[in-house]
């Protein structure tokens, strides 16, 4: 009577294992709607989490320009505007290749699920890729966080500006990875057809948690590199 | 240098009349006011707390449980709970109004307070008298009936600047000021505490505040400050250490001691040597040219300096002078 | 709940794709909106990517912080409606995605009530200007940076220098 | 005290248990790999013992120390590493979990007549990463320990030498567990009540231990952004919060309260539902105001996040700050009043039994009264001024803490343990063991009261000789309330290796906990329980006299 173990989801939150009979609804559970709910309000919770996580970093930002609002213009011009947009753009497109993968998983269409998996993993790459870029040619310019930083010709604090930089977009990079093991690991059931229109929780709250961490670079993105 | 505890005790026995169980004595003015809040969140509680006790302990005894006994199937009463719910709230309320009318006054300082400022470093506190040009370590002297205002900040971590004598308090941070204001109402000793955690010895960063008499402040200043608490202070000291003390106050910044001239010559080895001038005429050093070089610092110039020297006659008192003289001898 | 599930399987059979499905709900009775749906919520984001580039470059003064985070939380709610489905979720769902916001706004209200008003009754308890008081009677604004030792702190710092 | 248990009160159906009980499987893998939470419960409640036993020697070492003036025991640091240990691992690894952790894992899929939580696994998740985080903390009191306070306040935190990394990294993964737990809780009380089980019946100390919950998954995260901002900024030097590199202080001191004060709640917030269920099962009444009650839980979870500014007060906050949240610190008082009061309403007319867990209740009751008023004066803007960080305060969180969440904690583990154990403690040693603890309890803290006013400041390691006699009897108090605790301590333990066999329901409880079997079987229930009555509506309640009363 004891369920197929399963490796717990990366957050452990959804669904997991597969019960007696029908075999995705897990022993505690007794129905699968009750399942799918629970699991979903989980991820929500879980979701709520994060914002307030990133939230901190967020409010470290707003007390800190309103402590240095001429080191935060000044430092700002140093960062690639275009590396950012083109992330920005990269992420929008995941998100639609995870919502469509989401779609493809409910009405039970394999094929464009594990395509839409696999764009959303390719896409995340490649946002990871330009982050690289630009993190290096930040650390020829000298411009490193805190008490490391030894760039020129920007008064006021940099440092501090960097130092928050390096935070919020190393925290949120953080995150991308997380989403790329997750997703491959979605992927790699998806593969052996554990999904369908009767059980899709795990690939529903890959795709929640997907579209938080494009949330969060939404906000990201105009504060750091945009505005005046 | 900290207060030892020895002498601390001897001098906090005088703890004075308005002493109560729950309160130090209260030695400023805002002291009573915070005594009255206190006291009338105080009798309230007592009230509540022994209305509740009351009620709890009868119904302990009254209900004890027997066999068979059959309970009251009362869910609840709208009436008695919306009662006590609004009768707490009108309390709080009326409390929170007695809180915030003395923070105001606790918080802004009076226009014409003697500003003082005090820095705090890892376990002592330094004080510094921008009006009289003084320094200290250790102890607070302030007048009597006079507003202060302290001006504070901090060298390294978080402390906080605390006399429960006059009920104030704040904490003193190193990127910014704080300010505390009080008004001394009695003379004496008090004690000071730091009470932000600040590591090894934030137990020992004790001081004292020691309020005198606007005239006894007075004499303190013109004498050059010090510290009242210290063992040897107000002894009639040898010329020589009333002349080192004033050497740091006034001709540090310009005189060396160890032979390199600065903005003006060295002090090291010049009483007895024959010093040129400007105007080409010299003259062997002796108490006179000491004496005049001080009080009419231009008179004579000595060969190769600016004559920058402003004058501190009226600045240096006469034991101040006769003791600078004595330590320039000492300096061979 | 498994009859039902039948139905669905065999109505839409294994291997379907195209049909589309505006507003049809699959067993669980979760929302499933169409292709055209999700192309456009896209559309609209990348236009509004490129509206919020543009805005940066035009040069709005004080205004540019309103208008990008006003583009911003358009974008954001475009994304948590329709990719995520909290427009057609349970309520409860919807209450904790928002509660989670307003504790976060309560979070930024009053820490910014805090660091606005610290010097409007005491003058010498500015906000954040780095006086470091060596000697306690004198102040320089020393502010100690890695590397440029020139004098730092906000806008703050500039126009006040010790006493 | 035995009612008549075989009466099963109208609306249960539940067949007579066969198969054995959850702690029959044998072997180290079944514990380490548990999904049941039942036993993950027992194992949480072992570390917290375990951690309390640590925390509360160190305290006693403190209370040692202090019975003189002069520093005689130890030098300036140890000192400092032994209050700051006795704090971080008190609050991280003792408190924070115990109630949820322990008893809210095991009673509450009982009450909601459900087979486990709604995430199993994610349960033990919580528990290895609560094990993870506290490996951290343990390293640091080998390693250099910690002495910046369990507060971490800046910039002492960046610029000492000790531990605080390994302390916080340990803080910061300990939120995790904390976080998945509330998660966990939030959904089981949401999908997984049994038939009949409505909002309206649910038991009261289900309602505190979602309000807890709630504050878990939205503080905690606060908590571990201001650790990790910490820990970047210790290795980094990035400037946040640390003034030498042009952070500011009391913003680290608005992070950190942000999540501090809303923790606080967590805290007391199960301690509250332990004694609605202790007062209504022990007094044989229904609940005195069920709906203030539970509504009041959940009005304490929001309003404490609106009030974290009032451990700031002198701290160079900004004065109209400071005011505001005076303010509204008075909000959050009304509803824990209206709590107390209910309680003792609930005795009126009742049946009381003065057993083991009851006597607990009481004495919560009388402690925690004394500590919710002072906080009154904790509260308000002009006597804080005095009082802020005296031993005043040290007395303050005391009462609420250990006179609330502790006693009420251990009241909760006499209360259920015949049913996690299937055995019976000595009522003697029970009785006596809460006897001490008052008196002890009392004893040590209350002397603290009249310092603090008096103006004795907190951490101190060496004081003035006039504090001398107040620090005596309150060490002496600390040795009489140690005392005590080993005897309820010991009392529960041993009656595990005792003959006692506990009956189905030793206290007539008629919640859903009590209608399984004792000790439950793995599956807690056989089929689906299903309720049609409310979870206090005692045999004892004569309805005879609601006429008269409706």
């Amino acid at each position: 009577m004891s369920t197929s173990s399963h490796a717990p989801a990366a957050h452990g939150h959804d669904a997991h294992g597969h019960g007696e009979h029908p075999k995705f609804l897990a022993h505690h559970f007794y129905t699968p709607e009750q399942q799918l709910t629970s699991a979903k309000l989980g991820m929500w919770l879980f979701l709520a989490q994060e914002i307030l996580f990133f939230g901190g970093v967020f409010m470290a930002y707003i007390a800190l320009r309103f402590f240095y609002p001429g080191t935060f213009l000044a430092a700002h011009e140093h960062l690639n505007k275009l590396a950012g947009a083109a992330n920005t753009i990269i992420l929008l497109t995941s998100s639609l290749t995870m919502a469509l993968a989401v779609r493809a998983a409910q009405v039970g269409n394999k094929k464009s699920l594990i395509n839409n998996l696999i764009w959303t993993i390719l896409f995340a790459c490649a946002f990871m890729v330009i982050k690289y870029f630009e993190y290096s040619a930040k650390f020829e310019h000298g411009y490193l966080p805190g008490k490391y930083y030894h760039g020129h010709g920007i008064e006021g604090a940099p440092h501090v500006f960097f130092g928050l930089y390096f935070t919020m977009t190393g925290l949120h990079g953080l995150h991308v990875l997380i989403g790329i093991g997750v997703l491959a690991w979605v992927l790699i059931r998806a593969s052996k057809d554990e999904f369908g229109p009767q059980f899709y929780a795990p690939v529903e709250n890959v795709g929640l948690y997907w579209h938080l961490v494009d949330l969060i670079w939404i906000f990201l993105f105009p504060l750091l590199y945009l505005v005046r | 240098m900290n207060t030892f505890l020895l002498n601390a005790v001897i001098a906090q026995a005088a703890g004075g009349a308005n002493e109560t169980t729950w309160m130090p004595v209260q030695a400023s003015t805002v002291a009573a006011d915070t005594d009255w809040a206190f006291y009338f969140i105080y009798w309230l509680c007592i009230f509540f707390f022994v209305l509740i006790m009351a009620a709890m302990g009868y119904f302990m005894f009254a209900y004890k449980a027997s066999p068979g006994r059959k309970t009251s199937p009362v869910k609840g009463h709208h009436g008695l709970e919306i009662f006590w719910s609004v009768i707490p709230s009108l309390l709080l309320l009326g409390i929170f109004w007695v809180g915030f009318k003395d923070w105001m006054t606790l918080n802004v300082p009076p226009e014409d307070s003697l500003e003082i400022r005090v820095t705090g470093k890892k376990w002592s506190w330094s004080y510094a008298y921008p009006r009289f040009g003084l320094a200290g370590e250790n102890t607070l002297v302030v007048p009597q009936g006079q507003n202060v205002k302290l001006i504070m900040s901090s060298q390294d971590v978080l402390h906080s600047f605390y006399i429960p004598a006059f009920r104030v308090k704040r904490d003193v941070i190193p990127n910014r000021y704080t300010v505390l204001w009080f008004n001394a109402t009695k003379t004496g000793k008090f004690q000071v505490f730091c009470t932000e955690y600040c590591g090894q010895d934030h137990s020992r960063m004790l001081s004292s505040v020691v309020v005198k008499t606007p005239e006894e402040f007075q004499d303190w200043v013109d004498n050059g400050g010090g510290d009242p608490l210290d063992p040897d202070y107000g002894k009639p000291q040898p010329p020589v250490v009333v002349g080192e003390k004033a050497y740091v106050q006034a001709c540090a910044a310009c005189h060396s001691v160890d032979g390199t001239p600065r903005v003006g010559p060295s002090f090291k080895g010049l009483f007895g040597k024959t010093e040129e001038f400007a105007d080409g005429s010299s003259v062997q050093v002796d108490d006179n040219y000491l004496r005049q070089s001080i009080m009419e610092p231009n008179a004579k110039i000595v060969k190769g300096f600016a004559p920058a020297m402003p004058s501190f006659k009226g600045q240096l008192k006469d034991a101040q002078v006769d003791g600078l003289i004595e330590y320039i001898k000492t300096l061979k | 709940m498994l009859a039902k599930l039948q139905a669905f399987y065999e109505k839409y059979g294994p291997d379907y794709v195209k049909e589309v499905l505006a507003g049809e709900h699959d067993p669980y009775g979760n929302h499933i909106s169409a292709l055209p749906v999700y192309y456009a919520i896209y559309g609209a984001l990348l236009i509004l990517t490129v509206l919020t580039v543009a805005v940066s470059y035009a040069d709005l003064g004080p205004l540019s912080l309103p208008v990008a985070m006003l583009v911003a939380i358009i974008k954001a709610s475009l994304v948590v409606g329709y990719f995520m489905h909290l427009k057609y979720d349970t309520p409860f769902n919807v209450l904790v995605f928002f509660g989670s916001l307003v504790f976060l706004a309560i979070f930024f209200v009053f820490v910014m009530v805090d660091l606005n008003s610290r010097g409007t009754l005491v003058a010498e308890q500015e906000n954040f200007s780095i006086h470091r008081a060596q000697d306690p009677a004198e102040v320089k604004p020393a502010f100690v940076t890695p590397k440029n030792s020139d004098h730092g702190g906000g806008a703050h710092g500039d126009k006040k220098d010790g006493h | 005290m035995t009612t008549a248990t075989d009466t099963i009160s109208a609306g249960h159906h539940e067949a007579e248990s066969h198969g054995g009980s959850y702690l029959d499987r044998k072997g180290v893998l079944s514990w380490i790999f548990t999904l049941d939470h039942k036993r993950i419960g027992l194992m949480y409640l072992g570390a917290v013992s375990l951690f309390f036993l640590i925390a509360g020697l160190l305290a006693v070492a403190v209370r040692y120390e202090l019975m003189t003036a002069a520093p005689d025991l130890v030098d300036g640091n140890t000192y400092n590493k032994l209050f700051t240990l006795h704090g971080a691992i008190m609050v991280f690894l003792v408190i924070i979990p115990s109630i949820p952790a322990s008893l809210g894992n095991f009673v509450l899929p009982l009450m909601l007549g459900a087979k486990d939580v709604a995430f199993p696994r994610l349960n033990l998740l919580s528990l290895w990463i609560y094990f993870f985080g506290a490996s951290f903390m343990v390293y640091s009191i080998l390693d250099k320990g910690l002495d910046t306070g369990w507060t971490f306040y800046t910039p002492y935190s960046t610029s000492t030498s000790t531990a605080v990394i390994s302390a916080t990294t340990g803080a910061f993964i300990l939120g995790f567990s904390s976080i998945l737990t509330g998660l966990n809780f939030i959904v089981t009380i949401h999908k997984m009540r049994a038939p009949g089980v409505t909002w309206t019946r649910l038991p009261l100390f289900l309602w505190a231990i979602y309000s807890t919950s709630v504050i878990q998954v939205l503080a905690t995260p606060v908590l571990a952004i201001t650790l990790l901002l910490l820990i970047i900024e210790r290795t980094l030097g990035i400037g946040i919060f640390d003034p030498a590199m042009g952070g500011d202080p009391v913003l680290f001191q608005h992070f950190f309260w942000f999540y501090s004060h809303p923790a606080v709640y967590i805290m007391i917030l199960p301690g509250f539902g332990v004694i609605s269920e202790l007062v209504t099962v022990h007094s044989r009444k229904h609940i005195f105001g069920y709906k203030a009650i539970a509504l009041s839980s959940l009005a304490i979870a929001i309003i404490s996040f609106l009030v974290w500014g009032h451990h700031m007060f002198v701290s160079g906050q900004s004065e109209l700050a400071s005011a505001i949240f005076s303010f509204l610190t008075f909000a959050v008082a009304v509803p824990t009043a209206i709590k107390v009061f209910s309680w003792v309403a609930t005795l009126y007319k009742g049946s009381i039994h003065y057993n083991t867990p009851m006597c607990y209740a009481l004495v919560f009751l009388f402690l925690f009264t004394i500590g919710g008023l002072t906080g009154i004066f904790l509260g308000t803007l002009s006597t804080d001024v005095h009082l802020h960080d005296t031993y005043f305060v040290v007395a303050h969180f005391h009462y609420v803490m250990m006179g609330g969440t502790l006693i009420a904690f251990v009241g909760g583990l006499f209360h259920w343990w015949p049913k996690m154990t299937g055995k019976m403690y000595s009522e003697f040693a029970g009785k006596l063991s809460a006897l001490l603890v008052f008196i002890g309890f009392n004893l040590t803290f209350f002397p603290q009261f009249i310092m603090g006013s008096q103006g004795m400041p907190r951490r101190y390691h060496e004081y003035l000789p006039q504090y001398q006699t107040y620090h005596l009897w309150s060490s002496i108090g600390s040795f009489v309330l140690a005392a005590g605790l080993f005897i309820a301590g010991g009392a529960l333990f041993f009656s595990l290796f005792g003959s006692r066999k506990a009956e189905k329901n030793p206290w007539g409880g008629i919640s859903l906990e009590w209608e399984t079997t004792t000790p439950p079987h793995e599956h807690n229930f056989h089929g689906q329980p299903a309720v049609n009555c409310g979870p206090y509506d005692f045999p004892e309640i004569d309805h005879t006299q609601e006429k008269a009363h409706a």
